[in-house]
Formats: C-alpha cells, sequence, structure tokens
C-alpha cells in the first residue's frame, strides 16, 4: 500500500515527460475501459440470458449521465488504442526512442483529432435524443421503469 | 570494535586494489575495504588509454616504450621496474581483453592504438600509436572489467569502510583499522598481509584533475607507521585542465590531432618541443604553458591557453605534417565523447566547433610509499623489506615515473604492479602466520577521531583546506623557488598546528558522518602537502615535473637519486637519499 | 546571483520525519554546480549535510539525487540550467527515490548494487584464448552494438525515476538491464542466454512500460529505453 | 582509420540464444499482439455502434439485427476473446505492480482467471446462441 501511495504521489510530483504522463493515461484509460467493459460485456449477455434486463439497460444508457460517460469512453478507447500501438512500436523499433516526445505528440494529436468529432456526433445525437423526448412531453432524465419493459420477458 | 580475520586485506578498491585482489584471492581469504563503493574510484575517470607496445597499427617494442618512460621520467626511474612494466604491460593488456574489457577495435578486429605524449619509435623519433584505448573512458571500462571480474571470483569486499590505521608488531603487519562510515563503528580487520592502493592526494592543491576523496590516506597511514615515503617533491601538473575546475581533458585529444594555440593564435609547442611539439611529455608542456601565459600570451592576456580540436584547425595541420588522415565531427564524436560532454556541460563550448580554455592541473602523485617489484614496502635507504605489507598503484612508488610520469603509463602501472603485488601476497600468506594482536589495538586512531570530533576552537576544516590548496597551488606548483616553497612550509606548519587545536565540526553524530571523516582526511592531506614541501624545498635541482627557478637545470650528480622523508621527531620532516637502479640507458639532456 | 536551496534533511539520529532546511548563498555563479552548492552548505554552513561525491565531473556514478523534481547528478547540473528568475535561483534537492533514506540525500545502495550482481554483470565464455596468446578479435561493428551501455557508471538515477521501481523494489530496474546488455550483445561472450532466462522473468524486463524516465534521467546519456527494448527483442526473437 | 559506424547492418554477429519457455513473456506478446487487433476490433465497435448508430437509437431490435448474420457474431466474439483477457492481465499487472505479497497474488491471479473464463464463456454463449428471430 505504501508504495501504491508513493507511486501515485510522485508519479505527480517527478517531473517526468511526455512518456510518464503518457502511462499515466494509458494506465487509467485501461481501467476505465476496462470497468465499462465488464459491466457491458455481463449486460450485452443478457440479451439472451434475460432480454428484459437488456432492453431496460439500453434505455437507461440513454439517459445523458450515461451518455456522457459513453463520451468518457470513447476518449479512453481512443487513446488507449493510440498509445498502445505507439508502445508496441517503440517495443519493436528500440531504436526509434528518439521519438519518444514525437511519437507522444502524435498520439494525442490523433486522439484528438478522433476524439473531437466523435465527441460531437455522439453529443449531437443525445441532445436529438432528448429534445425528441422533450418534445413528446418526456424527459430524457426520467430513469425508465424496469416494468416497461415486459415483454421482453423471457 | 568488531573483529574481522582475513590472510590478507587490500584497502582501496581503484585499480591496483581490484586487480591485486583478484591474484591475492587466488590463494588466500583476502577482503578488499574501500571507502567508496568500488565503481567509484578514480580510476574510473582516466580517459585517454594504457600503454602497450602491441604494435597492432605499426611496429612498435617493449624497449622503446621502457627508453620513452626512462627519458620521461627524466631518468629518476628505476630501470629494472621500467623493464618489468614495460614487458608486462603487453601480457597484461592481453589479460584484460580476455577478462573481457571491451576495447576500441581496429577493421581487423585488433585492439586500437592511438598516439600519447612522450611515446615514440626510438628509431625514427616520431610519435608512436601505444595508447590501447576503450573510446575516452579506458580507465572506466578497466574498473569496471576487473570489479566484474571481483563479482564473478566472488571476493570479499567492504563498502564504504573508511581505513583509518596500520597494525604494526614490530617488523611484522597485524591488519588495520576501519572506521564503518554507516555506523561509526571501528572494525578491526587482523591479518597476516595489508596493500595500500589508496591513490592520489591531488587534493592538496586548489587546481585538481582528482576526486575530492583522493586525500592520500594510505600514504600518509604508512607515513605516520614509520615508512619514510620516497620522491614526495615530484608531483604531475597536466598541462590541459578545463579552465578554473581543473577537470581533465586528456592527452588523448592532442593524440587525435588537438593543437596547443596561444592567445596570438600560434602553435607555440613548435618552439618548445620542436619534433614532436603537442606530444611533448607532460612537464615540458606545462611548463610551456605557464611560460606563455607568464609572457602575457595567455587568451586576452588571461591564465589560460586553447586547446583546438576542430576539425577545422586539426586537418590543416596533419595536411602541414604531409599525413594523408583527416577528421571530422563524427570522428572526433566517437573517439572524444567524454570530452566533449565535458566541454559541453562545463564550458558550454562544442569542442567539435571552437576550442576549449585550458589551464595546467595538478594530477598525479609520482613518488608515495617506495616498494620493490613485488610490491612490498621497502623501508629507508638500506630497503628492508616490511613483511606483509604491500602498496601498488598511484599511492606507491616503484618507481616507474621517476620526476614525471608519461601518459598511460599508470594504468599500466596499477595492472602490472597490482597484479605482481597480488601474487606475491598469495604466497606470502600461505607460509606467515597471522601473528597476534596487541591489547588496546585501536584505541589511539579512536582518540584521534574523539578528539576532531569533539574539538570546539571554532576552525572549520573547511578553512584550513581552502588556506592549505592555496598556499600549495601559490608555492609548490609547476614552478617553484627557494622562497616560495620556505613559505609554503611555514605556512603548512602553522595549518597543522591550527588543525590540532582549533578544529571544530558541526556533525557529532554516529551514522555517516562525512564531517568527521572529511576532517580526518584534512590531516592526512596536510602532512602530505608538508612532505611534498620540505621534499622539493631540499632538490636543488630541476627535474621532471619538480621545475625550480632557482635552478633551472638538473644535476645528475648531485640528485641522480630518490629522496626518502621521513618524520623528525620534532613534528617536522627529514631527509634521505639511496641511489636510482640504473639500467641501459644513460641520462641524457631530454630533447622533445 | 543569489541561490535559495531547499534540501531534504533527515538524520536517523535526532529526527523521527523529514523535513525541508532553507540554505541562502550568495556570490553564485550561472556556471556554478549544484554539487558546488551543497558543498558550499556543508562548508560554510552546516557540517551536518550529508551526500555522497567523489569525482565532481560526472563519471564515478556518486552524487545521484533529485534536482528541481529529476534525478540528475549534482556535479552535473549547472546554475544556469535551473531557471535563473531576477538573478535569483530556487532549487530543490532530494534524495532519490526507491530506496531507502539513511541521512539526508544519502540512500542505501545496496538493493540496486544486488539487482546489479543478480543479471551476471561479468564476462563469461568457454572458447579458450587465441593460441597465439593475443587479443580475441572482434570487428568494429560488433563492438559499436554494446559500446553505449558500456557507459554506465551505475549512479542508479535511471532505476529509482522509474514508476515501475517506486511500485515494486524487486524489479530489477532500468540500470541492471543496461549492464546485461553489454554482455549479451558482446559478441565475445556466451552467457547471453542465462541473462535473457533472468530478464524473462517476473522482476525483469516486463516491468518496463516504456516510460523514458530513466532515458532523460541518464547523466550519461545512455539510451536506456532503447537498450531496454533490445532485450525484449532478444528474448521474443531468441536471436542476439 | 575511419570513425567508428555507429550501426553497419549485415555485418553484425547474430547469435541464436535457447530459453526457457516463459509465460511473463507470452503475456507480453499477447498484450501488444491483442492491443494491435483491438485497434480495429474495439475502435470499429466503438465507431459503428456509437457513432454511426447513435446509441440513441440503439435498441434491442437493432442488435439482434446486427446478430442474425455470423459475421457480426464472430466480430463480437472475437472482441470479448481480446478484449476481456489483455483488460484483466492488464489489471493483474497494475495490481501486481503494488501487492507484493506472493499468496494475495496468487489468490488475486485466481480470481482473475476464474473471472476471465467465466465470463467469456457466459458471454461466448450469449452472442452464439442468441436468437434473432425472437425480437
Ligand atoms: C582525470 C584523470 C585522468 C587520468 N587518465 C589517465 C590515463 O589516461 N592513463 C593513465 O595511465 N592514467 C591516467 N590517470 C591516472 C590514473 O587514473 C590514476 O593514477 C590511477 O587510477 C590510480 O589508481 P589507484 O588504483 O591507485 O587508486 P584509485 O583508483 O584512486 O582508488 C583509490 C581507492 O582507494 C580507496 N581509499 C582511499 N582512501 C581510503 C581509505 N582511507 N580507506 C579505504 N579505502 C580508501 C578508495 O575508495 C578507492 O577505491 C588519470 C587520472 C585522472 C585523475
Ligand atoms: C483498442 C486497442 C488497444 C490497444 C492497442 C491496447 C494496447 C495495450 C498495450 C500495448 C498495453 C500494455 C502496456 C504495457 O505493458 O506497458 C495495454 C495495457 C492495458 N490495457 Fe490495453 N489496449 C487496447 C484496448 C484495451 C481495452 C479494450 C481494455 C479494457 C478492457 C484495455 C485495458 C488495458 C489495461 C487495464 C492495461 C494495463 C495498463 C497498465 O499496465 O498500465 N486495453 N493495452
Ligand atoms: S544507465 Fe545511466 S542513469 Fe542508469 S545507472 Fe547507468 S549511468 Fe546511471
Ligand atoms: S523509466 Fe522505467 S518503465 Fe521502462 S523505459 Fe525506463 S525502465
Ligand atoms: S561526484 Fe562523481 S558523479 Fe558526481
Amino acid at each position: 500500500m505504501t508504495s501504491l501511495i508513493l507511486t501515485v504521489r510522485e508519479s505527480i510530483r517527478y517531473r517526468g515527460r511526455s512518456g510518464q504522463y503518457s502511462w499515466l493515461a494509458h494506465r487509467i484509460s485501461g481501467l476505465a475501459i476496462l470497468f465499462f467493459l465488464v459491466i457491458h460485456v455481463w449486460d450485452t449477455a443478457n440479451a439472451f440470458f434475460w432480454p428484459q434486463a437488456y432492453a431496460w439497460s439500453l434505455a437507461l444508457f440513454k439517459t445523458p449521465f450515461f451518455g456522457i460517460g459513453e463520451v468518457g469512453v470513447m476518449a479512453a478507447v481512443l487513446y488507449h488504442a493510440f498509445n498502445g500501438i505507439r508502445i508496441t512500436i517503440l517495443d519493436f523499433k528500440p531504436e526509434w526512442w528518439r521519438f519518444q516526445r514525437t511519437s507522444s505528440l502524435i498520439t494525442w494529436g490523433l486522439f484528438l483529432l478522433a476524439f473531437i468529432p466523435a465527441a460531437i456526433l455522439m453529443l449531437s445525437g443525445m441532445i436529438g435524443h432528448c429534445s425528441e423526448l422533450a418534445a413528446a412531453g418526456d424527459s430524457c432524465l426520467r430513469i425508465p421503469a424496469f416494468s416497461e419493459f415486459a415483454q421482453y420477458a423471457r | 570494535m568488531k573483529t574481522h580475520v582475513f590472510d590478507a586485506v587490500i584497502v582501496g578498491a581503484g585499480g591496483a586494489g581490484l586487480m591485486a585482489a583478484l591474484y591475492a584471492s587466488r590463494g588466500a581469504n583476502v577482503a578488499v575495504v574501500s571507502k567508496l563503493y568500488p565503481t567509484r574510484s578514480h580510476t574510473g575517470t582516466a580517459q585517454g588509454g594504457i600503454g602497450a607496445a602491441l604494435g597492432n597499427l605499426e611496429e612498435d617494442r617493449w624497449e622503446w616504450h621502457a627508453y620513452d618512460t626512462v627519458k620521461g621520467s627524466d631518468y629518476l626511474a628505476d630501470q629494472d621496474a621500467v623493464d618489468v612494466l614495460c614487458k608486462e604491460a603487453i601480457e597484461t593488456v592481453i589479460e584484460l581483453e580476455h577478462m573481457g574489457l571491451p576495447f576500441d577495435r581496429l577493421p581487423n578486429g585488433r585492439i586500437s592504438q592511438r598516439r600519447f605524449g612522450g611515446h615514440t619509435n626510438n628509431e625514427t623519433g616520431k610519435p608512436v600509436m601505444r595508447a590501447c584505448h576503450a573510446a575516452d573512458r579506458t580507465g572506466h571500462m578497466i574498473l569496471q572489467t576487473l570489479y566484474q571480474q571481483c563479482i564473478k571470483n566472488r571476493v570479499n569486499f567492504f563498502d564504504e569502510f573508511h581505513v583509518v590505521d596500520l597494525l604494526r608488531a614490530g617488523d611484522a603487519v597485524r591488519g588495520i583499522i576501519a572506521y564503518e562510515i554507516a555506523t561509526g563503528e571501528l572494525h578491526v580487520f587482523h591479518s597476516k598481509a595489508v596493500l595500500f592502493a589508496t591513490g592520489g592526494w591531488g587534493r592538496c592543491w586548489d587546481v585538481t584533475s582528482n576526486a575530492h576523496s583522493l586525500t592520500g590516506d594510505g600514504t600518509a597511514i604508512c607515513l605516520r607507521n614509520g615508512v619514510p615515503l620516497q620522491d614526495m617533491e615530484f608531483f604531475q601538473f597536466h598541462p590541459t585542465g578545463i579552465y578554473k575546475l581543473g577537470i581533465l581533458i586528456t592527452e588523448g585529444v592532442r593524440g587525435e590531432g588537438g593543437i596547443l594555440l596561444n592567445g596570438k593564435g600560434e602553435r607555440f609547442m613548435e618552439k618548445y618541443a620542436p619534433t614532436i611539439k603537442d606530444l611533448a611529455s607532460r612537464d615540458v608542456v606545462s611548463r610551456a604553458i605557464f611560460l606563455e601565459i607568464q609572457a602575457g600570451r595567455g587568451i586576452n592576456g588571461q591564465n589560460y591557453v586553447h586547446l583546438d580540436v576542430t576539425p577545422e584547425t586539426v586537418n590543416k595541420y596533419l595536411a602541414e605534417a604531409g599525413e594523408t588522415r583527416r577528421v571530422d565531427r563524427a570522428y572526433i564524436e566517437s573517439k572524444l565523447p567524454d570530452i566533449a560532454d565535458f566541454a559541453r556541460t562545463y564550458l558550454g563550448v562544442d569542442p567539435v566547433e571552437e576550442p576549449m580554455p585550458i589551464q595546467p592541473t595538478a594530477h598525479y602523485a609520482m613518488g608515495g610509499i617506495p616498494t620493490d617489484l613485488d610490491g612490498r614496502v621497502i623501508l629507508g635507504a638500506q630497503k628492508q623489506v616490511l613483511n606483509g605489507l604491500y602498496a601498488a598503484g598511484e599511492c606507491a612508488c616503484v618507481s616507474v615515473h621517476g620526476a614525471n610520469r608519461l601518459g598511460t603509463n599508470s594504468l599500466v602501472d596499477l595492472v602490472v604492479f597490482g597484479r605482481r603485488a597480488g601474487r606475491h601476497i598469495a604466497e606470502y600468506c600461505q607460509g606467515a602466520d597471522q601473528g597476534r594482536l596487541a591489547t588496546g589495538t585501536g584505541d589511539a586512531v579512536y582518540g584521534d577521531l574523539e578528539r576532531i570530533r569533539n574539538g570546539s576552537g571554532g576552525v572549520k576544516p573547511y578553512t584550513l583546506r581552502r588556506r592549505m590548496q592555496q598556499t600549495m597551488t601559490d608555492n609548490v606548483g609547476v614552478f617553484r623557488t627557494e622562497a616560495t616553497m620556505s613559505k609554503a612550509v611555514e605556512d603548512l606548519r602553522e595549518l597543522r598546528h591550527d588543525y590540532q587545536t582549533k578544529l571544530q565540526i558541526d556533525d557529532k553524530g554516529k551514522t555517516y558522518n562525512t564531517d568527521l571523516l572529511e576532517a580526518w582526511e584534512l590531516g592526512c592531506l596536510l602532512e602530505l602537502a608538508e612532505v611534498t614541501a620540505v621534499a622539493a624545498c631540499a632538490r636543488q635541482e630541476s627535474r621532471g615535473g619538480h621545475a625550480r627557478e632557482d635552478f633551472p637545470e638538473r644535476d645528475d650528480e648531485r640528485y641522480l637519486m630518490h629522496s626518502l622523508a621521513a618524520p623528525d621527531g620534532r613534528g617536522g620532516y627529514t631527509l634521505e637519499y639511496k641511489p636510482v637502479v640504473m639500467g641501459r640507458y644513460e641520462p641524457k639532456k631530454r630533447v622533445y | 546571483m543569489q541561490a535559495k536551496l531547499r534540501i531534504r534533511r533527515f538524520n536517523p539520529e535526532t529526527d523521527k520525519k523529514p523535513w525541508w532546511g532553507e540554505y541562502t548563498l550568495d556570490e553564485v555563479l550561472r556556471t556554478d554546480t549544484v554539487l558546488d552548492l551543497l558543498h558550499r552548505v556543508k562548508w560554510e554552513q552546516d557540517g551536518t549535510l550529508t551526500l555522497r561525491r567523489s569525482c565532481a565531473h560526472g563519471v564515478c556514478g556518486s552524487d545521484a539525487m533529485r534536482i528541481n523534481g529529476a534525478n540528475a547528478l549534482a556535479c552535473k547540473t549547472l546554475v544556469k540550467e535551473l531557471g535563473v528568475k531576477n538573478d535569483v535561483v530556487k532549487i530543490q534537492v532530494e534524495p532519490i527515490l526507491g530506496l531507502t533514506v539513511e541521512k539526508d540525500l544519502l540512500v542505501d545502495m545496496e538493493p540496486f548494487f544486488d539487482h546489479y550482481r543478480s543479471v551476471m554483470p561479468y564476462f563469461v565464455t568457454d572458447t579458450p584464448v587465441p593460441a597465439d596468446g593475443r587479443e580475441r578479435l572482434q570487428s568494429p561493428e560488433d563492438r559499436a552494438r554494446f559500446d553505449d551501455t558500456t557507459k554506465c557508471i551505475l549512479c542508479a538515477a535511471c532505476t529509482t525515476s522509474c514508476p515501475s521501481f517506486w511500485a515494486d523494489g524487486r524489479y530489477v530496474g532500468p540500470a541492471a538491464i543496461v549492464q546485461a546488455h553489454r554482455f549479451i550483445f558482446d559478441s565475445r561472450d556466451e552467457a547471453a542466454g542465462e541473462r535473457l532466462d533472468v530478464l524473462a522473468d517476473t522482476f525483469g524486463v516486463w516491468r518496463c512500460r516504456t516510460i523514458f524516465n530513466c532515458t532523460n534521467a541518464c547523466p550519461r546519456e545512455i539510451k536506456v529505453t532503447e537498450a531496454i527494448a533490445e532485450v525484449k527483442m532478444a528474448i521474443t526473437s531468441g536471436r542476439v | 582509420m575511419a570513425a567508428i559506424p555507429s550501426k553497419t547492418p549485415g555485418k553484425i554477429t547474430v547469435r541464436r540464444v535457447k530459453l526457457e519457455r516463459n509465460y511473463e513473456r507470452a503475456f507480453w506478446l499477447f498484450m501488444r499482439l491483442s492491443g494491435v487487433a483491438m485497434l480495429f476490433l474495439a475502435v470499429g465497435h466503438m465507431v459503428i455502434q456509437h457513432i454511426v448508430n447513435s446509441s440513441a437509437n440503439l435498441t434491442i431490435q437493432f442488435v439482434a439485427a446486427q446478430w442474425s448474420t455470423w459475421g457480426w457474431k464472430a466480430f463480437d466474439i472475437l472482441l470479448l476473446w481480446m478484449a476481456i483477457p489483455h483488460g484483466i492481465r492488464g489489471l493483474f499487472n497494475i495490481l501486481g505492480d503494488y501487492i507484493h505479497n506472493a499468496g494475495a497474488r496468487r489468490l488475486i491471479s485466481i480470481v482473475l482467471g476464474v473471472f476471465v473464463v467465466a465470463t467469456v464463456i457466459w458471454a461466448t454463449f450469449a452472442i452464439a446462441l442468441f436468437d434473432s428471430t425472437r425480437f
């Protein structure tokens, strides 16, 4: 535990360069994706085992709270993917070590390039969904009731 | 006090100590005691190369190497020892290669060699490629390789144990006392044999290439224990230290074609050494630089000259000399990477683009603990052997360097005589018996250390050290006179008195008390500085590294002799002399 | 110029916890090294300040410490590199991380050297020496393969800058891998397999997450991460 | 004498070494290979599911339509087989950095191992047996 505290504190205090921040971001994004993925997998499996729960969860995920989380997952996946490829390349091409800074910058650049449009599309989709519901007198903030999906009960 | 029992104790883990340890441990149970982690030893800073007449690039013979060494020594070296040095240099360098030392290579796969000051082809008088090297970190590779071999052979190390005394019982040796730096505890190492390999004492001077830890401890301990010190007046000033800092710029720079230039842009070494110019031996070049500066021809009239290794300049002079070889940036960077790094870091100068400001720097102790060819310490003019006591490396004086050491010869000295001493120790320990320790062992040093710890005179060791370094630099430097040296002796007397009576340190603790140890080391420096000044004062001639304005000529009639300095019992030092071992080479006037 | 130093102090005999000592020095030059300043503090102000040092020009590896947040050798870090503002330079000095602090800036190096020793850092061969009694031959190209890693001075700046090492001191660390690399890629050496077996284990090269702090900390400018990656490749491909 | 070339490919001596089998190396490689595979699978999945078809429109019918072809089923199963072991191994690496007790480590590896197997089997069944005609 002490080593965890030390590492976390010093990973912020130590004046490292691009690689240190890339590593922190990679680690955090990896954990975030995993957290989401595990829920997602078990949830999706319900499509077969317990369709009612699955359908309900799909509706639940459309609320803005989850919508924003989804944008976060998108950010995590994109960064983690690009940076993972960067690490892999540096491991397999030792002599490219000298691009440590350039490669980090490229990774962040690619990430932004991919993420900004993705975020805009995702957020506009979400806003569209909310305004549709608002027009119909409903609210996208309303948490759907489980019973609404009884039609999918096994 | 903890007691350890070993056959032999090696004090110091530089090149000499480790080589001796490797050999001694083949036949005896050995402990290596060092105040630094072995890889921190100053051997690691040696740059240019190790000399051996391998003849990998051009014809070379060990006899030529021997002649160059004797000539370089200004005929003060013992020629039997020089023969051993130069002959065994070849097999020892090969042995180092077999231990894995990564020398630079020639296209045909052999060890690469370069030129170095004072090393010549005896037939043509031209510089010869004799210095075997691993870029400009030859010493680093030697130190690493020897340490690696020690690990492989499971040598016992006591790292960060500071040796403070030698244990003698009449004409035999009983071991040493060491201060464990981590805990402040004293340890007795009870042994049949002791080898000192504690390196030099350049810290007596202000501008020096030597590490902070080079304080001559082993040499001073021997002096205190009745070993007269040999040829202490001969201390080498290396011509090319970084201006003000003293950090060494290897002679290898000139070996690769670097040129010394004065304030007028002249290659002044043409005047002082017409044949081999910038590659003359060190004393000659240091004096030349000093004279140029004195004549106002330093750069902008200041106390330094330029060392120029820019491809432009080097190629110009190569062309002038009719050589076909040319250098470029890549070449300089690959042959002198560390030098380039030092210049960039400490001078802010890129040596490939600009010349480097340099001045002579206190560098190497030719004198020290007198030994025979097997590293056994010998006492006085009668050359009586002190059984079980050995010395090797810079702290010892075999003497192969005489009045002036040639570049690359120290590393040879370390490994050749370290090896011989190690072998002899292994043999000696088989026969000798352990003896008994006297009661009260260690009380005296304990008292000394306590006195330093509890001193309350209000004078910090640092103040005394500064004053010592100042007086040594001003008065016992490249050029000396009766007046300056007497002044130095006087100053040093006073400093030693202050050291005894007024010293005060801040750290009274046990754990890692480096304050205390620095003060203890200062005691060694003060003694060695005074011995140096006294011996220098008495030698009324100029020879090698000892250049007197009042006696500018060499005087073979009176002084073709080794000096031996010992305490006179009244707080000062007396001198006696012993003859030099001559051989094939008769003293001649030294011209380069 | 003036220097304001904050030095992490700890004396096990008197202190329960480390504390910050603050010192001001005048007449500091832009070309002074941090070691020069620490010496001035020790010699002029407080002799109890404790650190290791020897050569004072970056080749003995004694004085790795954390200067303004990142590892470096005190004797190779010049005041002018540390951001002089209005003729004042602020310098913060701490011991290196991940090894036990014994006193002030001085840490226990034993675990570090244990890792070093664990990778067989010595030349091994069964091939007899050449019959002519001369050197083993090696082409300049083969020699060049491990040139970079022969420069290591075992200062520990790299290992103690590595977050993986902070997390678990059993990771052999970049310095030991650099030392192993020096032998693995030496065409004369014959124990590459054994060293690679050590390094392929749980606390070997895989703990390196390509963070590059080591490369950036190395005062000898060794391409540490490159060397580690070459070792990883040697293990994956079975070729050296 | 020429400068030492920094690298002359082709002229260096390359030797083969025999190494012990080592699962650490296998995992390390797996992390990288699965990573490369997932660059297409996971990123593709994210783009298709969350952008091309905004998740605002995502319904169980949509999923059913996708899983009516074996191609899509295979895509998702492959992603599953990559992502769960990759992520859990990653988690184990992180935990392993901070948990030094050998026993605790073994326990964690067992728990995580069981979790991977259970998750992968459960979800694989779900996808494979999913019957689109029901929706
Ligand atoms: C910058 C520089 C460059 C040089 N370049 C060259 C060159 O190119 N070629 C060449 O031939 N020579 C060169 N020399 C000279 C040569 O390097 C040294 O003379 C030689 O390395 C000395 O080695 P040593 O083994 O005697 O001692 P060192 O390597 O100095 O080691 C001394 C050892 O003694 C230990 N020690 C000291 N005091 C105590 C104590 N009280 N208790 C316990 N242990 C103690 C230390 O810990 C250390 O391990 C150079 C010297 C310098 C300074
Ligand atoms: C999209 C493509 C992906 C790529 C290219 C990729 C690549 C990588 C690589 C190369 C590593 C190893 C890092 C190292 O050992 O230093 C890694 C670690 C990790 N990955 Fe991924 N990955 C991807 C997707 C995922 C997914 C989907 C998850 C979640 C399930 C995930 C979770 C993790 C975790 C938790 C780590 C450990 C992080 C660490 O050790 O700091 N990754 N990834
Ligand atoms: S690799 Fe560099 S930083 Fe690491 S120990 Fe060696 S010299 Fe120091
Ligand atoms: S900092 Fe550490 S993670 Fe690797 S690249 Fe260097 S060893
Ligand atoms: S004191 Fe030798 S590396 Fe700094």
